[in-house]
């Protein structure tokens, strides 16, 4: 799995909705071996300035032929802040593509659960199920603000549902209550695959284990580093015997294998 | 300081010696930030690099701490990882081969809860194959003295000391942390205890509160701060140390630019390692050692232990 | 932290006690980067803040140490003024007349070489009219003990914590210096030796080198690190000195933003003190005072010491 | 002496040589009560990154009647090369007018020697003596590159003369042979203000001290607050009696006030 730190020339830098940003860089080495669930490092700092001193991680949303990806990110604090104000024509440090992805399964209907910008890490996802196999698209936020892009992925397949807590966008609720009505429709074997806030991607497992549907997560920690040195991207397993590695062994696991009961 | 232009020092000499230990070039990767070494591939040539300094090894595997284990400050990492790592025995079997096949020193880190645990652990490393040093990591708790970590009682750090070159043949360097009042008093008393060298430093313990949730932001309370932040203290300490001992000092703490190893090595060091700045950018290395011979270059510096400051 | 929404907190109380020493808010000017508070005019409404800690105060008037006294580091400042002031009797002359018309509390923070310079400049300071508190500078060298500061000794300490106190009959907080293996010795030392509060942390000991020069950055070599780089040291010794002692402590270091005073603030500290960050912009505690002030209303925290953590 | 802190707005961020900058800001407070030879100190770190720490102290070069406050400065570290990549329409945060400026003399012909960018606390200088007496300026620097706003003071008066050390513009040599030629040609008392590296103003007042010709020079020192509560900004004193404030006192003084055998 090559991978590289280069610096990338940043092609579009647009605000979708408040907070909310879609970053496009030039970075064809990266996209050439990024496969769906991978995520980059992106250097923040301005300049020569050495704070803030890490880099973020974001997962790969998107990808075009001429060699560019775009991310899709929030501005929650500092280093999201200074990303969202870079522009078109100047350079950004990534290191990528990181990690494990989700592993493809052909032999069954493959749902996709999302919350907020959990959607970040599923669109090369779904892209790819879409080729071979059916897919069922379930997509969950606050409101419709949350997920502006949710158009990338309603064009990909004819069973694409949202939830919106205010109902702003779809059904009024929570995205497990989508999950509920699928899983009632679903006969057979099938296949989970989630991003979004911990305690959703717990609701979910909790709701799928039960019927032994595998889910696979995709899930988050603070990073340093991104590629396996620092040990800090730690996550409980479930058998007690020390932790799963995000950067490194994930960010997909089974979901049987992360402890839900620890909250990070 | 004023150098001659000098023709011939175009191709300066940057290899130097840590007592019986020689490495091709002063700038060698930390302890717990290159992991064991794979990790970096394809990112970082490792065979340009002076040295590898694997991650703190224990005699049995631990997992380290619950997380959250990293927070960032203000150009500074604080974390606590816990030490985890995969213990002596897996180390020799699965990451030492591939290891050892890299064409540069090896230099293994240790840590114990007790002087026999370094000891032991130092006896298998002495016969492991590619090793080419030991770096032995003070700052553990000291099980039997109520968990004050050796490296902040110059007794306890010398006892260390003692244990470790006792069980093992290979250079033995002897890593302080900076959190002591008086970094002199531990340094000479580890050399006068048979170190063939020390670096410093470890990191300072600091904390952060996320107040968000109104909680300690590591799980663990406590973490190390590492980084550009921690530079100004790091040289201090090394700049003393250099002055209290007459073995080799190896500088560590902050360092992430040519400029900030020139700093170190001006001070007396006679290597450094760069630790955080690796996470942040893998091929840090590369880019320090680069800058150095640039400098040597421009300032007719053959030799890089004539970077030195007089004291 | 879950606080239930209350429409009472609409006007959060931020008046404390620092032992006898009633603040109408924790937020206080650091010595050495609030000069005598007339440098400040008109870009702080000195009246705001919860007190002001003028400049280091000693017996004889000192002229400091020579240029460079200044070296910016990452996220840090080194500084190596060598406690320039313009001793008490000046002081008491030309600036209190000014300071004690400013309605807000008044801390004049001294140093020493000596046990009985500290006790002498703190009998001088008991009359003073306008003088609210006494904060002792003990980072300073114990001429008598060879230099070492009497912040890191113990005994030293609590030496001057006696003679101080004995001295005068304003509160007495003793200002602790960071450089020590153990901050809790220290602290529990002075509180057993009568201080009314403790405040820390002062700088810590770190140098830079010149690599132009080829010469330390500053004259004087060392200097004191100040700034957000060295929050998470500071924050972490608050922690620890909190649950140590029973008087109260004062928390600075690297606090820029209202978010960092509420971190020391959670952490247990009584109230904080701007250093640095004044420097960098003068208004720093205004805005401090209004980030805390909003995060009580928001959180519907009604009294400022209902911030602390459980311990 | 009001002071003011304000986010300023940057009009216009132009190169001018290799390395040499002219920004104009928007601040009419502080320009209001400026004199020449203040400076101001600029924030050089970016949006909310928190390093470098330290604002950059930079002199009053222009000011026009709208309000606009002009900064010449040459991009030496890693705070000026911050500053200079700050586009037109951004906020820079500039706290001024402060120290002590050049003190007026009106009585006898006005000298002014400046080297380098030091030129650029000269300007306001020049063009508030010329509206009253006479007035001569001296120039130097390395080569013409290093003073791209020499015609700033071409026009203000006929007595004007430049050196560059390669001959690119003016007499080849120092500006210290100009002052020895004008020396020489003034009979009675005169006024000198100089500004530029420590080593060409200590020649000067070293030429002019023995004529007992008052010199005024401008010196600089690392700062931290630029407003008097660090004591950082410490050059000694020539009667041995401690030191100088460049911040408060200065950074304008009397020449003899100064220790010049001190190297900083
Ligand atoms: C593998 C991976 C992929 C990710 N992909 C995306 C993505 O595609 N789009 C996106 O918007 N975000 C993504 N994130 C989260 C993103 O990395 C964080 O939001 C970002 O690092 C926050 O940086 P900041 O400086 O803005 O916030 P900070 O100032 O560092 O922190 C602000 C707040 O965010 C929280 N936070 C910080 N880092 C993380 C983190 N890694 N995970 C969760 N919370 C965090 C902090 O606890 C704090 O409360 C991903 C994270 C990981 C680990
Ligand atoms: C009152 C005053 C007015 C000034 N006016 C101007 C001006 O109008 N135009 C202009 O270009 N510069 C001026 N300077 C100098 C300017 O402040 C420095 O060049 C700037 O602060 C350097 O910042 P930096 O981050 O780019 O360099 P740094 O990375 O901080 O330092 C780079 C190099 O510059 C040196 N340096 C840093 N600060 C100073 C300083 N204050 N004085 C001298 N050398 C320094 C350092 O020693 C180092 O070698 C003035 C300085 C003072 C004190
Ligand atoms: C994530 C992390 C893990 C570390 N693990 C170890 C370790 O196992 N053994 C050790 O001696 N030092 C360890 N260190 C300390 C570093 O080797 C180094 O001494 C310290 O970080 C200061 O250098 P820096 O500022 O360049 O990072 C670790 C540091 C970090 C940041
Ligand atoms: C320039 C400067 C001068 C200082 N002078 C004094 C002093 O005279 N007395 C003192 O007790 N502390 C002094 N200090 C220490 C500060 O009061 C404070 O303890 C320290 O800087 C840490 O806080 P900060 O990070 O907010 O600056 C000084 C600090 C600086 C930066
Ligand atoms: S982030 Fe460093 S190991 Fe995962
Ligand atoms: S720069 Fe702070 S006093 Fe002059």
């Amino acid at each position: 799995m090559p991978r590289f730190d280069i610096p990338a020339n940043i092609v579009e830098q647009t605000q979708l909705a408040h907070g909310i940003f879609l970053l496009t860089v030039n970075a064809p080495a990266i996209l050439d071996s990024a496969n769906p669930g991978q995520f980059c490092m992106l250097e923040v700092k301005y300049n020569n300035s050495r704070d803030p001193l890490l880099r973020r991680p974001l997962s790969i949303y998107k990808t075009r032929a001429n060699g560019q990806i775009s991310f899709l990110y929030k501005e929650v604090g500092r280093g999201t802040r200074l990303l969202s104000k870079r522009r078109p024509g100047e350079i950004v440090r990534v290191l990528g593509p990181l990690g494990q992805g989700f592993r493809l399964i052909h032999d069954r209907p493959c749902i996709l659960v999302g919350g907020g910008l959990g959607i970040a890490s599923l669109l090369l996802l779904a892209e790819r199920i879409n080729q071979s196999g059916k897919l069922i698209i379930l997509i969950g936020a606050g409101n419709a603000s949350e997920i502006p892009t949710v158009e990338d992925f309603s064009g990909l397949t004819r069973y694409f549902h949202v939830a919106t807590e205010d109902g702003s966008l779809g059904q009024r609720g929570m995205v497990t209550d989508l999950l509920a009505q699928t899983l009632q429709e679903i006969t057979g074997m099938a296949q989970i695959y989630t991003c979004g806030p911990w305690p959703m991607m717990k609701a979910v497992y909790h709701m799928v284990c039960k019927r032994n549907i595998p889910c696979q997560v995709s899930l988050e920690a603070a990073m340093a580093c991104g590629i396996g040195l620092c040990l800090g991207c730690a996550v409980p397993k479930s058998d007690g015997q020390g932790f799963l590695h995000v950067c490194k062994e994930g960010p997909v696991f089974d979901a049987d294998q992360v402890n839900w009961e620890y909250s990070l | 300081m004023i150098h001659q232009k000098n023709p011939i020092s175009r191709f300066p000499n940057l290899s130097i010696n840590i007592g019986p230990l020689r490495l091709k070039n002063p700038v060698l990767l930390a302890s717990g930030t290159c992991g064991y070494g794979t990790e970096l591939d394809g990112l970082l040539d490792l065979e340009q690099v002076g040295g590898i300094i694997v991650k703190g090894i224990s005699i049995k595997p631990r997992p380290g701490n619950p997380p959250p284990r990293l927070v960032e400050t203000p150009c500074g990492l604080l974390n606590s990882i816990g030490l985890e790592n995969v213990g002596i025995e897996s180390f020799i079997r699965d990451k030492l081969p591939w290891l050892r096949n890299v064409k540069t020193s090896l230099i293994v880190n240790i840590l114990g809860n007790s002087v026999e645990e370094y000891s032991e652990i130092a006896k298998k490393l002495d016969g492991a194959e590619g090793v080419k040093a030991i770096e032995v990591n003070i700052s553990c708790p000291n099980v039997k003295a109520g968990g004050i970590a050796f490296g902040t009682d110059p007794e306890a750090a010398a006892s260390v000391t003692h244990a470790v070159k006792k069980a093992t043949s290979l250079p033995v360097i002897i890593k302080l942390t900076p959190n002591v009042t008086d970094i002199t008093e531990v340094a000479r008393k580890v050399a006068a205890s048979g170190a063939d060298a020390i670096s410093l430093i470890n990191t300072l313990l600091g904390m952060a509160i996320d107040i968000k949730s109104g909680r300690p932001a590591l799980a663990n309370v406590f973490g190390g701060l590492s980084g550009p932040a921690i530079k100004p203290i790091a040289l201090r300490m090394v700049w003393q140390v250099v002055r209290a001992v007459d073995i080799p000092v190896i500088g560590i703490g902050g360092i992430s630019t040519p400029d900030d190893a020139i700093e170190f090595l001006m001070a007396g060091a006679k290597a450094v390692e760069i630790g955080t700045a690796t996470l942040v950018r893998p091929d840090t290395a590369k880019n320090v050692l680069a800058g150095i011979k640039d400098y040597m270059e421009t300032n007719s510096i053959q030799n890089i232990e004539n970077l030195q400051l007089p004291a």
